[in-house]
């Protein structure tokens, strides 16, 4: 086998009209064609389902164009569950793959194929998966919680979750048209570079990732004003709920840490097209500079990810548990030195690059001191739990799940920080498995918790419990059968993003690595069997008080699902835990005396200008030069015009909004009865 | 929603936004205190008056002080603004900014003192 | 140092003891390496993760205990819902990981610098100091597209895919790329450290047995990236001695022409054997001149440390007259350019040769603040660096430039 | 900061837990802000772009340097146009504060000129540069010092484009709280490019001449 894999698609020369697209782009690989067809036939009968049912207008006025906070925060987590499909497709085949390429067999997928699908995997995973799910749930509880009526920019809002969806299309679009990044999910130059990457594949990954940047960035400044602007009167920062708190330090890490991100592939942007030598070999590029710019993103990045669900699990640990969270002023400190300390770790990434001895241990050191405020975290949760009441209910069972998943993961995590253990264990297996010991572990953990949670929230149904236990089971073993096996490949030195193997006596691992992923496969499969039978269900599971948890904080306060304005009437905030403060108050609400409420109206401009976007970022990888010109200018034209429209808001008139109240206060009164 | 009632909405608004107040005398010493800022120390390298080394110096201080001034006298930076929240902000970014630039500065200077073909000579400098 | 690693073998053999059951079989070349410094490194895990689990194992118990003891259907147990804060129970959650991380800070700290890949050896085995008269083999590493190449100067000698060192002896390797970033990763017998083009990493390592092992890349570098493995022969000094001796028996010689053919982009290349290699080869891989005409790294960042060239500079850009890239799919060569060397301007060229001789290397800070110096045979770093003279001539007098 | 925290505090006895009596956020006001956190966030692109300067300045790969290239004459020029563009932009915002819309006006057109110059120095200095061969292809210097400063020069031209909408705007509506929130934001955007100015020239024009 040579290097005839390789496929050339810059073998044409490119097109004035079409650029470098040409039929040759369109797949020949019969995986890639069967899945296309598949796609293509499925994306049919939706739309045909959606026309038939005459579900056109119904979405775009109810949902495309919605500025509410919750409906986007909704469709945040759809867009995150589509792309963990995809993205867990591309897990299952990389197993069978390596558990299948021993004694010179060459397995089913060559490496053009393979090495496209461990990038697409991390990239998807990181970009589209997590950071959706993470901004979906500060969308849909971070208002609630605070008390407001909706975030600081509805209309940003809006366009934010475009963005992100538009970096997602153009991701999937390269599966089909054209080929997506064989680079490793951070794409380290040279091999990023247009020398040894051609092709499209790393130009589809740079304008998903700067498409989707923008929409997170803004979605950042959008919560960070939110929280710090938006808080109902009373609420000062030490009685603000501690997923809020969490949130307002994710999402300060966005902000400062995303533009280092878009810069730095703003840069490979212009070496890979205009031929600028910042990561270049020659002409005093350094490839290095890379690295350590992207990481310098990249490790606040691992922290913007968890910070949120730290906040899920002390929700839900305080609310099943029966008790006030533990030590609540010591984890807001934890995660505010998190965000500073996740500023100055980013070089334990590149021990192995070289660096002198002191740079090493004192970025070896740092990484260790935020072990610290981390394992405080978890002693708070479990004090929270030591002389409580605790509810078994799916959250907590995650929670759970998680403590003790999350614990070896941070142990393995520093030993990684100790540069010369990281000499024999980097870009091993035993990496590989330390990270998704914390991302599936912590990040995926809870976000299942805070599904769970505040599914009944979002939809005034409670979810099926059998379906979620058995998913829970599937999952949870599952994530050891796959994982534990890699600690031990990592230990018998196997590097990571291998194809091919030589020493039979691994076969066995990788085995029953697959055997632990086709059980998170059933663990996924029980979880969209446990959404769909609820759904079904809703009638059965109906959850009419809008407190189905004995909660804690202001989102249980309204009722499920949360009326447009979230609250009639703005709460007053006495204490931490303000519902649970309000219920032993033996508050009621306050039955008349409604007001017009000022709302923010629907606009189609976020949507039109991510579409516009995609347009122009796929004209881009293309190099269709007049297409990019001609959407970017549109672009910049539809801005603009959105600018001339001054009138962005209405009023729901106080009848309307008595009529809504009243409705839900029958509701609770025959829920009680 | 009739416009009638928007109108009215607006004008109540207006009420709430916080556009910091300026004044002549603000723009006026900004603007004076720029000018001297910047001149000299364009004058300082286009004469040579100082060594390399202290200009260096000198002209990075006169950068430090202008950012300053342009700060409190163009973008009106008070600890009040916006309840102390755009300074803390700005306090968070400069100190984000300055871990980015000396660490960066600070790890490619060792890698490249490690690595480059020219650089071993370097090498008994670096902490 | 020798005490805590003692102990930490101690260690090694209960953590070993303790997985047996469940590994018995496969072989944990991190942790039971045939290397002594790859053998510290995995120590160095045994000892962080049992210092961990200290508190880890406490945790977990904890965690089990408390979620089954505090279940709702335990009515038993007491149930305080406002408590929540307690200043002892913090203290102590601060105080022991940061004992513990105190603990292993040090332990990194120690570790960290002396097991820098860039020290030279101060012990072949533990209680083996290496003596000021033992010379260290150097093994000039190139990571290519998609093979390994070995250059050994004191035999005079080249391999590719083949990496065959004596046992007992100090090793030296200098490592670099021709294209993209690798790891040059040998498990048995120490850490990996990467390999990239354009620059030099160093790596220090022993054997402390004869054998058998593998080497590869540990960094995704393109499609040919998992059959990028060399075999690794640790033999006696004897056996080395032959090896080298029927080498230099081989057909192929490596010159600067055979290297720009070896470099192009393959797989699964089988092991081949140079009998000679062009003085110079690695020094001008490293500086990224081994094309004819091209200007070496050294040269370019001794004339960029004086101010550059100035305008005239402009002008020595050359396109590339080969097409380097065409196997890793670019047919565009046109826009691969490089940088002429300098031979119009002998002055310049004089005066950044003789920077180049001047340098003088102390590796002294090496040791790290409050470690002892090493002693021994490795300072001799001058010995080893490019002799810019004579790669200048050779390049000068170059037929293509 | 808002006026309901104001209103309960006054007397009543018992706790309230809900706003009966409720002023809701005026709308905007967390604009300002937002924007500035915002301006924080492009802050830091600057720094990475800034950081790469720094870092790969020195590789002139046997080319020309700073001192072979650049013209202070013209860099002294160029700051002072955009001296000169942010008192105007401090006229307009005290003419917007007196209620003065034709001046506001005037000083923001007046502003947008002295803007247009500054990109008119600058672009005549790149095309200069690129005229005699030292593009930005040619050395990792200069890859990252026409990054760097064409950056600054895009915002430069992104915060014309909005000048020019604003003007429009402003004589469309007039001085009402949305276009004064408008023209504040503006403000600061155009003061922070000022700021990064100060940087481009002592970092890269002023340190490369020594």
């Amino acid at each position: 086998m040579t290097a005839n894999a390789v496929v050339s698609t810059s073998a044409a020369e490119p097109s004035l009209l079409l650029g470098k697209l040409s039929w040759n782009s369109l797949p020949h690989d019969p995986i890639v064609l069967s899945t296309m067809v598949v796609v293509i036939i499925g994306g049919i009968g939706l739309f045909a389902l959606v026309t038939r049912y005459k579900l056109w207008g119904y979405l775009w006025k109810e949902w495309f164009t919605t500025v509410d906070h919750k409906k986007i925060g909704i469709m945040y987590m759809i867009l995150g569950l589509v792309m963990f499909l995809r993205g867990f497709a591309d897990a299952i085949m990389m197993r069978l793959q390596q558990v299948m390429a021993f004694g010179g067999s060459e397995g089913y997928l060559n490496s053009h194929h393979y090495d496209q699908i461990f990038t697409a995997h991390g990239v998807i995973m990181i970009f589209f998966v997590a950071m959706p799910f993470i901004t979906g749930l500060m969308n849909y509880v971070v208002p609630l919680q605070i008390g407001a009526r909706d975030v600081s920019f509805p209309f940003l809002n809006n366009f934010s979750f475009w963005m992100t969806t538009s970096g997602a299309v153009l991701t999937m679009a390269s599966l089909f048209v054209g080929e997506f990044a064989a680079t490793g999910w951070l794409a380290y130059p040279p091999l990023s570079g247009i020398s040894y990457s051609p092709s499209v594949g790393v130009d589809y990954y740079i304008w998903a990732l700067q498409i989707a940047g923008v929409g997170t960035t803004l979605s950042g400044i959008n919560l960070i004003v939110t929280i710090l602007k938006m808080r109902a009167p009373g609420m000062g920062l030490m009685k603000m709920p501690i997923f809020t708190w969490t949130s307002l330090c994710a999402n300060i890490l966005i902000v400062a840490s995303f533009p280092v991100l878009t810069a730095v592939l703003a840069l490979l942007t212009l070496d890979r097209y205009v031929g600028t030598n910042f990561f270049t070999n020659d002409f005093g590029g350094s490839s290095m500079m890379y690295v350590n710019l992207i990481w310098i993103w990249g490790h606040p990045e691992v922290y913007i990810l968890i910070l949120p669900l730290f906040g899920v699990f002390s929700e839900v640990t305080s609310t099943f548990s029966g008790k006030k969270l533990f030590g609540y002023t010591s984890m807001v400190y934890a995660t505010v030195v998190i965000t500073i300390l996740s500023y100055v770790v980013w070089l334990h990434h590149f021990f192995t690059m070289g660096s002198g001895a002191s740079v090493n241990s004192f970025f070896g050191i740092t990484t260790m001191v935020i072990s610290i405020p981390t394992g405080a975290k978890l002693f708070n949760w479990l004090f929270t739990m030591y002389r409580g009441r605790i509810r078994y209910e799916l959250p907590m069972m995650w929670t759970v799940a998680f403590m003790l998943t999350f614990t070896i993961g941070g142990m393995t995590g520093v030993l990684l920080a100790v540069p010369p253990a990281d000499f024999v264990l980097h870009n091993s297996l035993f990496l590989i498995a330390h990270f998704h010991n914390v991302i599936i572990g912590g990040v995926l953990f809870g976000i299942f918790a805070a599904i769970n949670y505040w599914w009944p929230k979002a939809f005034g149904f409670k979810l099926n419990q059998f379906w979620g236990k058995v998913s829970f089971w599937c999952w949870v073993p599952g994530f050891w059968v796959a994982f534990a096996p890699l600690y031990v490949l990592g230990l018998m030195g196997v590097t990571r993003r291998m194809r091919v193997f030589d020493d039979p006596s691994l076969q066995i691992w990788f085995a029953i690595a697959a055997v632990g992923a086709f059980m998170i496969a059933a663990g996924i499969a029980a979880m969209l069997i446990q959404f769909a039978v609820s759904i079904w269900k809703r009638e059965e599971l109906a959850e009419t008080t809008g407190d189905p948890w004995n909660g804690r904080t202001l989102e249980w306060a309204t009722s499920s699902p949360p009326a447009d304005y979230n609250f009639a009437f703005t709460p007053r905030i006495h204490a931490l835990d303000a519902w649970y403060d309000m219920k032993a108050a033996g508050v009621e609400h306050p039955a008349d005396g409604y007001k017009d409420i000022h709302m923010p109206s629907n606009t189609g401009a976020g949507i039109i200008l991510a579409g516009i976007s995609t347009v122009c970022g796929f004209a881009l990888v293309w190099h269709i030069w007049w297409l990019a010109g001609a959407s970017f200018a549109t672009l910049i034209a539809t801005a603009i015009i959105h600018t001339f429209n001054y009138k962005r808001d209405f009023h729901i008139p106080a009848a309307e909004v008595a009529a809504t109240e009243a409705k839900r206060a029958r509701l609770l009164a025959s829920a009680g009865a | 929603m009739s416009a009638n009632t928007h109108a009215e909405q607006v004008e109540h608004d207006s009420h709430g936004i916080e556009i910091p107040h300026a004044s002549y005398r603000d723009y006026a010493t900004g603007f004076i205190l720029s000018v001297i800022l910047t001149a000299i120390p364009f004058a300082l390298v286009m004469t040579g008056a100082l060594s390399p080394a202290m200009t260096a110096v000198t002209i990075m201080l006169f950068a430090v002080v202008q950012i300053v001034v342009h700060m409190v006298y163009f973008l009106h930076m008070t600890p009040k603004a916006e309840g102390g929240w755009s300074i803390t902000s700005l306090i968070f970014t400069i100190i984000v900014v300055g871990i980015m630039l000396s660490g960066s500065l600070w790890v490619m200077s060792h890698l490249n003192a490690n690595m480059m073909p020219m650089a071993h000579e370097e090498m008994s400098q670096l902490p | 140092m020798e005490r805590p690693l003692s102990r930490a073998r101690l260690g090694r053999w209960i953590a070993t003891a303790c997985l047996l059951p469940l590994l018995g079989g496969c072989n944990m070349v991190v942790l039971d390496p045939a290397g002594d410094v790859a053998q510290q490194q995995g120590n160095l895990v045994v000892v962080s993760t049992l210092l961990m689990l200290i508190i880890i194992v406490p945790v977990m118990a904890l965690t089990g205990w408390f979620a089954w003891k505090y279940r709702a259907a335990n009515t038993q147990a007491t149930y305080k819902p406002d408590w929540d804060h307690s200043t002892q129970l913090e203290l102590l959650i601060w105080a022991v990981p940061l004992l513990i991380i105190i603990c292993l800070g040090a332990v990194t700290w120690v570790g960290t610098h002396l097991l820098d890949p860039y020290r030279p050896l101060a012990r072949t085995a533990p209680g083996q100091p290496v003596g000021a008269e033992v010379e260290p083999l150097e093994v000039q590493v190139v990571a290519l597209d998609w093979k390994w190449l070995f250059i050994y100067p004191e035999q005079g000698v080249a391999t590719v895919n083949e990496l065959a060192v004596p046992e007992g002896r100090p090793l030296r390797f200098r490592i670099s790329s021709s294209s993209v970033m690798n790891s040059f990763y040998v498990p048995a017998m120490a850490g990996q450290i990467y390999a990239m083009p354009g620059m030099e990493t160093k790596l220090h390592a022993v054997f402390n047995e004869t054998g058998n092992y593998e080497g590869f890349s540990a960094n995704y570098s393109g499609a040919g990236f998992s059959n990028m493995r060399f075999a690794v022969r640790s033999m006696t000094a004897e056996g080395f001695e032959r090896w080298a001796a029927k080498t230099r028996t081989a057909q192929a010689t490596l010159d600067r022409a055979a290297y720009l053919k070896l470099e192009r982009p393959s797989e699964k290349v089988p092991v081949r054997r140079f009998a000679s290699v062009e003085t110079g080869l690695f020094d001008r891989i490293v500086n990224l001149c081994a094309e004819p005409g091209k200007m070496c790294m050294h040269d370019m960042m001794a004339i960029d440390a004086r101010g550059g060239m100035g305008r005239a500079g402009l002008y020595n850009v050359r396109q590339l007259s080969y097409d380097k890239f065409a196997a890793r799919g670019t047919g565009d060569t046109a826009s691969d350019r490089y940088i002429a060397e300098n031979c119009t301007n002998p002055e310049l060229l004089g005066a950044s040769l003789a920077r180049i001789e001047d340098r003088v290397i102390d590796l002294a800070t090496l040791t790290g603040a409050g470690l002892a110096r090493p002693g021994g045979p490795a300072f001799r770093t001058r010995s080893n660096t490019p002799k810019p003279a004579e790669l200048s001539q050779a390049g000068n007098m170059d037929p293509a430039s | 900061m808002s006026s309901a925290t104001t209103t309960i505090a006054a007397g009543s006895e018992a706790p309230v837990y809900y706003e009966i009596d409720e002023h809701p956020h005026p709308e905007g006001h967390s604009t300002l802000l937002g924007f500035w956190i915002y301006l924080m966030s492009d802050c830091l692109i600057f720094a990475i772009l800034f950081a790469c300067y720094a870092v790969l300045g020195g590789n002139l790969a046997a080319g020309p340097g700073p001192k072979d290239l650049f013209d202070l004459n013209l860099i002294a020029l160029n700051t002072a146009m955009l001296l000169f563009s942010s008192i105007t932009y401090g006229f307009a915002m005290i003419a917007m504060q007196n209620k003065n819309l034709r001046h506001t006006q005037m000083w923001l057109a007046v502003t947008g000129l002295f803007g247009a110059a500054f990109l008119a120095i600058e672009l005549y200095e790149f095309s200069h540069l690129i005229h005699i061969g030292a593009t930005p292809q040619r050395s990792a210097f200069l890859s990252a010092f026409f990054t760097l400063v064409g950056t600054h020069g895009l915002h430069v031209t992104f915060g014309l484009v909005w000048l020019v909408t604003l003007i429009v705007q402003l004589g469309r509506h007039g001085l009402n709280p949305a276009n004064q929130r408008r023209v504040a934001c503006l403000s600061l955007f155009w003061h922070f490019l000022d700021v990064i100015w100060i940087g481009v020239f002592t970092f890269v024009y002023l340190m490369g001449m020594l």
